[in-house]
């Protein structure tokens, strides 16, 4: 009967997969697609939540310098091979050691040394204090390989993925990968589905009809210009929630007029954030209260929001000297979306006097203009369009990039050069202790001090949007882009 | 003496001396009823974009963000697109960009295509290898990694626009005007010129670069409507028109997201984009047959 | 002997095949049509043959279209008139007004014509095989292999040798005289009831011509195919035709049985004409050649030329160096099958050829079809580059020039080539071809002081084609509107223009009627007279050659198998080739018809030969003043 | 022409010599650091110089191109930069489906366009020349992926015959080839209008038509041969096109084709995965003008080379 038809499910990506080794990605997609047959001691849950996965418990040492992890029992990969704490061992000794240039190191760069305690007991010893460690575990790239697998396909682990998770490895052609049900998954009664191909169709257009025609039951990104046609839709259903993406143009602070506070407020002033959503995002996007997106962790809203002002803005301008406004260039990617953010913002500051010139970027030549650059004297970056995932869902990696004053390019990615002592002085603090209370002050008083300091134009937080068949459940989107189909299943 | 124009041509022959060679283009070219419509049509096109402050009815690049995505309306004829701009101001203020674009690179290149297409084809030998080898590759070579070249070393601008578009049409041209060439040159009225002195540069340019012409307007007639989408390709990584002039490639390429959703925001710039290469190639054709002596 | 009584009873008494009434025909000009056929009528009866002569541009070639209903295709249009033709099935039907695309089957199958122009009426790109094969396959259903041995067969009656090698070579490698009997060979296969041969022997020696007419003659016969036979010399319409239709003005102005028109011309023009025919042996016992005493047709009224005798054309500056100077010159092309095909085989075409052509002299160039005198010429001019020997031309060996010695060269030495309509750009008006070598050589019209450089050369250009017939305003049509006979007369005013030293024409008088060919012939001499030009001239057309040389050679298989001033060589011929040369040409008297000799067969030597089988070359020696004979075998015994 | 032939096929391997020489100058001068750019948008700067040396980066250029050869000549040409793999696989996974659907595109449009062309051509200036003219310029004047799209939404949405996209069955061949054949057929028919007209008043067409050839022949064989040299020109350029892989037609139709492979690559500056395609492409074009200098002369036995 029906009952013994095999479930298929078919999910729509916007990309290809690059691999599927996770220590060696750096894209959200091919984390996602992993993260259907590998997982880690830690992960999340659909709402950003750690969890342990393949970890029961741990304790940590009051320095955040010792970390000692409980493993699952009973767990095998797909070959067979038992999970175990040499599994562990070998897995992150692979991760953390440079000579293997794995993409991912530096979750794992502070570990000095991991010790097997027993069979199901690992103690992971830090050579400097790291308070967020097990946010770095749940990070895809932190995932367990089968270390029969390891050995036996080396180099090519990127293709031959084996691991613990709910469903198993069958092919990966260049832009469908097919995975299927893994029948000793250690969860009981999952997973529910017996094959999911993942399918990269780039256009957006055909994603959504492959969902209109049910050659999908799950699509994403859906591009809030599209959401019409899904909601039009009886079978299918939208997914929208809010994500981590931080939209902000980013203020050079050492060059001028930028390098006067006044002058960044009244460019936030000068933006209706509302317009902003509905023109951009068609409406669906929230804002950005402070310098982290709401969903991230230690996420405090700022009690003086830059609303929409436009004589406030014009006064704050001719305070700073400039009555008439100034020119300007901003940069920002090349992608629809960009260009089109790029733009509102150009318009809104025309109308405090302020003229930019929208330069869209290349990748490449984003980051020869913008990241490699040594010097901040050398810098060209006036104005920076961007966004920001942090992808460990902790706010210390939503701030400790971007606006660390040691973080300037090429080290990490504060392009708008902004070093601000207290603000500093927070975000190490923060990352020195495993104490969420402590974590927590630090945080707090970083976001008040940038939110005061205004280094970049805060946009707004972008909402995750997708399409899914009303037949499917407990596939989940989660706020960091990823995807998790474990709990799936197919009416 | 004896005469050769037979009974009743006597009126007709007094009338022979004024027909010059431009008129008799001319007397054909009307002729032509599509050819005729399709230059006024271009005629019109140019007029409007060079009278586009006057014309067009908005701001091409003033935001209404009460008005976004709004279908045609006795306002806005057009539509407006995701800003609420008046998209048929934006055509007609593209057209400026557009048509230049479309217009000056194809000139540029096929003028530079066509004339190493006919040295190769006419010189053969070692300078023809050179030549189609060098082309071989601009032709390999992918369009986005000479744009990106072309930011780098030129900067962003419609300028750069010209010259990048210009250089993917150069390597086209040179192969067809070669492989015209290679038969045209063994024509024997070109044996005739090369007895009578003419030399080998005149040779080229005068008895077979008018064989090689009918091909090449046909070519350039559709060039131009591959120019301009390319030309918004190229505006996508930065080097062409900047945001947010409105270009018609752009607006197409923008407008790309609401196909099925608000369709008119690519309908208009794409019809604008349709009408101007039909009218080009309807226009080359009959360019075309005007210039061929043997159609009356 | 079937008499001209006898053709003339046969008329009235068999019903016409085809009979033409009224025709006209006109082109669209800028100020609405213009007829260039006007009211023409004539018929033909089975069996029969109808020359039509005429003025060059008088409308031949256009009826001849008109009656296949080609004239549609180049512009032109029937605007008056029937063409009752009766088909193989018995059936009338007017071909005037059905749809020309409607027409397919009667063509080829129930009249097939030979063009005029064969260089361009050829498709380049298949070879000669496949084009007779396929018409051989249309009309006679026979299957490819069977077709191409019937196209094997025809052409060997056309006597083109080496038949079996020509079928798989393409038109551009053939000399203008195979092309035209490729072309004969071609409409003769589709087995025609009628039968247009627009000038169909213009490119050929009298000897292959006559052989020629005796097979349309026999064919005829055979079938009772209906001939129309265009053509300029009286001497083939004496020989031929059964009855004459003259044209001029795009009108008939005279028809009549071949005698009549002969021994009583009616109207001016014919009296005219005959009156300008060439009669080889004119200068028996001259030394020096005489222009042609000339009738001017004038508006339907002949006049006689001016009284005075023509003079004698003492130009030659014998003792001054010679002006061309050709010395062992070799060309020879490879023969490749296939695009990858290896070397086969090679064309002989000039084999170590020697003469010289001194200041102010003729110099003619006859011999066979095919014997290399257009590649003599073509390498002459560099167009086509030689294997070996010297040209020096006022005493500078050519091939010592650089490119700009080339050019510069090219300003003294003009080349009129065989083939008038290829050799002009299709896409220049005929006055700029005229004007190009003027330009190119910055040369400035002399007789004209005071213009301006531009309106110099436009008058220059205009007296041009006046002198050679044409008028003015033609400057401005292009080459495609003209005639063939105006073709080869622009072609001629073109070699003019900037006042050479020598002239190479090759056939350059050969599609010129009578009257014309005298008056271009006489230009040409005059212009000797004046200026001390110097001629190369090539032509098959030995009563021309007659009248216009100084020295004749003559040229067999690639080889010059006598050389010697004119007299000496028309009168006293000493190579067997030359003898049976000067005993082939037709005599314009239809009463001294030769039509019943039989058809040659058998091998025809050929200049193909395999790689390393070298022909032998026979020093010429001298048998007389001046006169050299090369005695060997090649073109029959001595 | 054998001659000419083995010196154009022997001169390839030295041509490919200076173009990679070009090619890896061109792409190492290109702005932008593949080291960055494969890490991620987030790493740190230790991961980048990671990068960095695992893809050899940090290495004096000659050294590079000395490995960049190396590799070519065993015809592996290195790994991706961005995916590891080998690029000999990345591209050979790819080249097939580009291969199948240029092929495919190229043969029904070429036919089309010679139809509409020929049809255009003997009826000049009447209506159907403009029909058949108005329907070729729609193939260039029309986005291709508006006409990519409008078709999904027809054919695959609105009457489910064919798949969205994909690749595997003939079915997924159907559109992708239309979209990508539309703008070959344009230009195919074009040309063939205009050296058609050019051709059908020579003298021997005349001749044709006088031995009787049915007009058809006249117009298939007689004129259309001699009308052959830019019709030939411009299949062989469309061809090499097409086989460069098509962004618009692969991305709407998700096909696994070059051309995508191409932009990601680009995207990353995958140094490696870059050579490695523009070395092909250029090879391809190399051998597909080589193929069309032949046809040229099969087409016209004038044409000689020297
Ligand atoms: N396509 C054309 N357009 C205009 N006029 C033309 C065209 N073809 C021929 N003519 C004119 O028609 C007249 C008759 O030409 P036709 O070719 O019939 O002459 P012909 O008697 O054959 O002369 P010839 O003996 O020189 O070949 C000429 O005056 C010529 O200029
Ligand atoms: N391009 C070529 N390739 C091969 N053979 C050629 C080529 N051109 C001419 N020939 C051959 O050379 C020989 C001489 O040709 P040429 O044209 O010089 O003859 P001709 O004396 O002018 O004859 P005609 O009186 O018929 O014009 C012929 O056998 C011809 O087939
Ligand atoms: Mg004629
Ligand atoms: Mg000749």
């Amino acid at each position: 009967g029906p009952a013994f038809a095999a479930k298929d499910l078919v999910v729509g990506l916007p990309d290809n997969i690059t691999t599927l080794d996770p220590a060696d990605i750096n894209d959200t997609l091919s984390q996602s697609a992993s993260r259907t047959m590998l997982q880690g001691l830690f992960g999340f849950d659909k709402d950003m939540k750690l969890v342990p996965l393949l970890a029961e418990s741990f304790t940590v040492n009051d320095t955040a310098t010792e970390y000692t992890y409980r493993l699952r029992k009973n767990v095998t990969f797909h070959d067979g091979t038992p999970f175990n704490a040499q599994a562990v061992k070998t897995n992150f000794d692979r991760l953390a050691n440079p000579a293997n240039r794995l993409k991912r190191q530096s979750l794992l760069a502070m570990l000095a040394e991991t010790v097997v305690v027993d069979d199901y007991t690992i103690t992971l010893k830090l050579a400097q204090p790291f308070g967020a460690l097990n946010n770095n575990l749940a990070h895809p790239g932190a995932m367990i390989h089968s270390p029969k697998a390891l050995e036996t396909y080396g180099k090519e682990i990127g293709r031959h993925p084996v691991g613990t998770g709910p469903y198993k490895f069958v092919s990966w052609e260049a832009d469908t990968l097919k995975v299927e049900k893994n029948d000793k998954y250690w969860k009981p009664g999952l997973p529910k589905i017996d094959h999911v191909t993942l399918k990269s169709v780039p256009e957006n257009g055909s994603r959504i009809a492959m969902l209109q025609t049910n050659e999908a039951q799950f699509i994403y990104p859906l591009p809030s210009e599209m959401v019409k046609m899904v909601e039009a839709n009886n079978q299918l259903e939208l997914i929208d929630a809010p994500s981590i993406v931080a939209r902000y143009v980013a203020l050079n602070t050492m060059k001028k007029p930028f390098n006067d506070p006044r002058v960044r407020q009244a460019l936030n002033y000068a933006i209706d954030k509302n317009a902003y959503a509905k023109v951009v995002y068609r409406g669906y996007a929230g804002p950005l209260d402070s310098a982290i997106p709401s969903k991230l962790g230690f996420h405090v809203t700022q009690p003086n929001q830059y609303t929409y002002d436009l004589a406030k803005a014009k006064a704050l301008l001719a305070e700073a000297g400039y009555p008439n406004g100034f020119e300007a260039e901003m940069f920002g990617r090349n992608s629809t979306n960009f260009i089109r953010g790029m733009q509102f913002v150009q318009q809104q500051l025309s109308q405090i006097g302020v003229k930019l010139t929208v330069t869209p970027l290349e990748s490449g030549v984003e980051t020869a203009r913008i990241w490699s650059v040594e010097k901040p004297e050398d810098a060209t970056v006036q104005m920076n369009y961007s966004g920001w995932s942090a992808s460990t869902g902790d706010a210390d990696w939503g701030l400790r990039p971007l606006l660390w004053g040691k973080g300037f390019p090429p080290k990490f990615y504060n392009v708008a050069y902004y070093k601000n002592d207290t603000v500093d002085t927070a975000i190490e603090a923060g990352i020195a202790t495993a104490d969420d209370a402590k974590r927590a002050e630090a945080y707090r008083v970083a976001q008040e001090q940038i939110w005061k300091d205004a280094p970049w134009i805060f946009l707004g937080v972008e909402n995750l949007l997708a399409g899914k068949s009303k037949k499917l459940t407990g596939f989940y989107y989660v706020a960091d882009g990823g995807l998790q189909m474990e709990e799936a299943d197919l009416q | 003496m004896t005469t050769t124009d037979a009974t009743g041509v006597a009126a007709a022959a007094t009338h022979e001396a004024v027909r010059s060679p431009l008129r008799e283009f001319w007397r054909k070219f009307r002729r032509n009823r599509t050819a005729m419509a399709a230059g006024f049509c271009l005629l019109a096109l140019v007029l409007a974009a060079a009278a586009a402050p006057w014309i067009a009815p908005f701001d091409p690049a003033a935001f209404d963000y009460d008005r976004i995505l709004e279908g045609p309306s006795a306002g806005h004829w057009a539509g407006t697109d995701a800003y609420g701009r008046d998209i048929l101001s934006r055509i007609l203020w593209g057209a400026r960009i557009s048509l230049s674009v479309g217009l000056l690179s194809v000139l540029l290149g096929g003028g530079a295509g066509v004339a190493l297409g006919l040295i190769a084809g006419f010189r053969g030998g070692w300078i023809d290898s050179l030549i189609m080898r060098v082309c071989d590759v601009l032709l390999a070579f992918p369009g986005i990694l000479l744009a990106i070249g072309i930011v780098a070393v030129l900067g962003p601008g419609v300028e750069n626009v010209i010259y990048g578009v210009a250089i993917f049409s150069v390597p086209v041209f040179a192969r067809l005007v070669r492989g015209s060439t290679l038969s045209l040159k063994r024509a024997v009225y070109v044996d005739a010129a090369r007895a009578i002195g003419v030399r080998d540069r005149l040779l080229m340019v005068r008895h077979i670069l008018p064989g090689t012409l009918p091909s090449v307007i046909v070519y350039v007639s559709m060039r131009i409507g591959t120019s301009i989408l390319t030309a918004a390709s190229l505006s996508f990584i930065g080097l062409g028109a900047q945001p947010p002039s409105p270009e018609w490639g752009a607006m197409l390429a923008d407008g790309r997201s609401y196909i099925g959703v608000a369709s008119h925001v690519t309908f208009y710039p794409g019809l604008a984009i349709f009408l101007t290469v039909l009218a080009f190639n309807l226009l080359g054709d009959g360019l075309r047959d005007a210039l061929d002596p043997k159609l009356r | 002997m079937r008499g001209a009584a006898a053709a003339a009873k046969a008329v009235d008494a068999a019903p016409a095949l085809l009979s033409v009434e009224g025709l006209s025909v006109a082109f669209d000009g800028e100020h609405g049509p213009v007829r260039v056929v006007d009211d023409v009528s004539f018929t033909v009866a089975p069996g029969e043959t109808v020359a039509i002569v005429g003025e060059s541009g008088s409308g031949k070639s256009v009826t001849s279209l008109s009656l296949m209903r080609l004239v549609d295709y180049a512009g032109g249009r029937i605007v008056g008139g029937r063409i009752r033709f009766k088909g193989r099935d018995g059936r009338e039907r007017d071909l005037a007004t059905p749809p020309a695309e409607s027409l397919t089957d009667m063509r080829g199958n129930d009249i097939a014509m030979v063009f005029q122009e064969p260089m361009t009426s050829l498709n380049p790109v298949f070879t000669i095989g496949d084009q007779i094969a396929e018409a051989v396959m249309l009309h006679q259903g026979l299957d490819r292999k069977a077709a191409r041995d019937e196209a094997l067969r025809m052409l060997e009656k056309v006597r083109i040798p080496e038949p079996a090698r020509l079928l798989d070579r393409h038109p551009h490698q053939l000399s203008g005289g195979m092309r035209q009997r490729v072309m004969i060979a071609m409409a003769l296969s589709c087995r025609p009831s009628l039968l247009i041969a627009d000038e169909p022997t213009t490119a050929l020696d009298v000897t292959i011509q006559a052989q020629i007419l005796r097979l349309i003659r026999l064919l005829q016969d055979e079938m009772g195919m209906g001939v129309i036979f265009i053509t300029h010399d009286m001497g083939v319409v004496a020989e031929v035709a059964d009855r004459v239709v003259v044209m001029w003005r795009g009108r008939k102005v005279e028809e009549g049985t071949v005698e009549r028109i002969f021994q009583a011309p009616q109207h001016p023009y014919t009296k005219a004409l005959l009156s300008a025919v060439p009669k080889l042996g004119a200068l028996r016992g001259q030394d020096l050649p005489v222009r042609f005493p000339l009738l001017v047709v004038d508006d339907a009224k002949a006049e006689a030329a001016p009284p005075a005798p023509p003079p004698v054309q003492d130009t030659v500056r014998a003792a001054d160096a010679p002006l061309l100077e050709v010395r062992d010159l070799t060309t020879r092309f490879d023969v490749r099958k296939g695009i990858f095909g290896s070397l086969k085989a090679r064309v002989h075409a000039v084999e170590k050829v020697s003469f010289a052509v001194r200041p102010g002299e003729t110099l003619a160039l006859v011999g066979e079809s095919g014997c290399g005198k257009s590649t003599t010429g073509r390498t002459i001019m560099g167009l086509q580059s030689a294997t070996s020997g010297t040209i020096r031309f006022d005493g500078v060996d050519t091939a010592t020039l650089d490119s700009n010695g080339q050019a510069k060269l090219k300003e003294k030495i003009q080349y009129i080539f065989q083939d008038p309509f290829a050799s002009l750009n299709p896409r220049m008006t005929v006055g700029f071809s005229v004007a190009e070598p003027m330009l190119v050589h910055d040369y400035v019209p002399t007789s004209k002081p005071g213009l301006s450089r531009r309106r110099a050369v436009e008058e220059r250009v205009a007296e041009l084609l006046t002198q050679v017939g044409l008028k003015p305003e033609h400057a401005r049509r292009y080459p495609h509107e003209f005639s063939g006979g105006q073709r080869q007369r622009i072609c001629i005013a073109r070699a003019l223009a900037c006042d050479p030293k020598l002239i190479i024409a090759d056939e350059a008088v050969a599609a010129l009627d009578v009257s014309i060919q005298a008056q271009i012939v006489n230009l040409l001499m005059e212009l000797q007279a004046k200026r001390g030009l110097s001629y190369l001239f090539i032509s098959h057309d030995m009563a021309v050659v007659e009248r216009v040389s100084h020295r004749v050679a003559v040229m067999y298989l690639g080889q010059i198998v006598e050389l010697g001033p004119r007299r000496a060589v028309f009168e006293n011929p000493q190579h067997p080739y030359t003898r049976r040369l000067m005993a082939a040409v037709p005599i314009a008297d239809p009463s001294r018809r030769t039509r019943d000799l039989r058809l040659l067969t058998g091998e025809i030597p050929s200049p193909i030969r395999s790689i390393g089988d070298e022909p032998a070359v026979q020093p010429l020696v001298p048998v007389g003043e001046d006169h050299f004979v090369a005695r060997h075998a090649v073109g029959g015994d001595f | 022409m054998l001659k000419y032939l083995v010196g154009r096929i022997a001169g390839i391997l030295p041509v490919l010599l200076v173009i990679s020489v070009f090619v890896f100058g061109f792409v190492h001068l290109l702005p932008g650091d593949p080291a960055r750019l494969v890490a991620g948008p987030d790493a740190t700067q230790r991961d980048v110089e990671l990068v960095r040396q695992d893809l050899g980066l940090d290495q004096p250029l000659w050294v590079q191109y000395g490995r960049f050869l190396g590799n070519a000549v065993q015809g592996e040409f290195g790994r991706s930069m961005k995916s590891k793999r080998p690029v000999s696989q990345e591209i050979g996974e790819r080249f097939m489906p580009t291969l199948y659907l240029t092929v495919v595109a190229m043969v029904w449009a070429t036919l089309a366009g010679l139809l509409i062309g020929v049809a255009s051509a003997t009826r000049r200036g009447r209506w159907q020349d403009h029909v058949g003219m108005v329907v070729a310029v729609s193939g260039i004047a029309f986005p291709s992926f508006w006409l990519g799209l409008l078709m999904i939404d027809l054919f695959s949405v609105k009457l489910g015959w064919l798949p969205t996209s994909g690749y595997g069955t003939w079915q997924h061949y159907v559109m992708p080839s239309l979209t990508l054949g539309l703008g070959v057929a344009a230009v195919m028919a074009r040309f063939t209008r205009s050296a058609f007209i050019e051709i059908a008043r020579e003298d021997y067409v005349r001749t044709a038509r006088a031995k009787g050839v049915p007009a058809r022949l006249v117009v298939w064989k007689h004129t259309l041969r001699n009308a052959l040299i830019p019709i030939i020109t411009m299949v062989g350029l469309q061809f090499g096109f097409l086989l460069g892989g098509s962004i618009v037609v692969e991305t709407v139709f998700s096909w696994p084709g070059l051309g995508r492979l191409l932009v990601d690559s680009v995207n990353y500056r995958d140094y490696t995965v870059i050579q490695a395609e523009i070395l092909l492409f250029s090879l391809e074009f190399i051998i597909i003008n080589l193929l069309v200098d032949v046809l040229y002369a099969l087409a016209n036995p004038e044409i000689r080379y020297s």
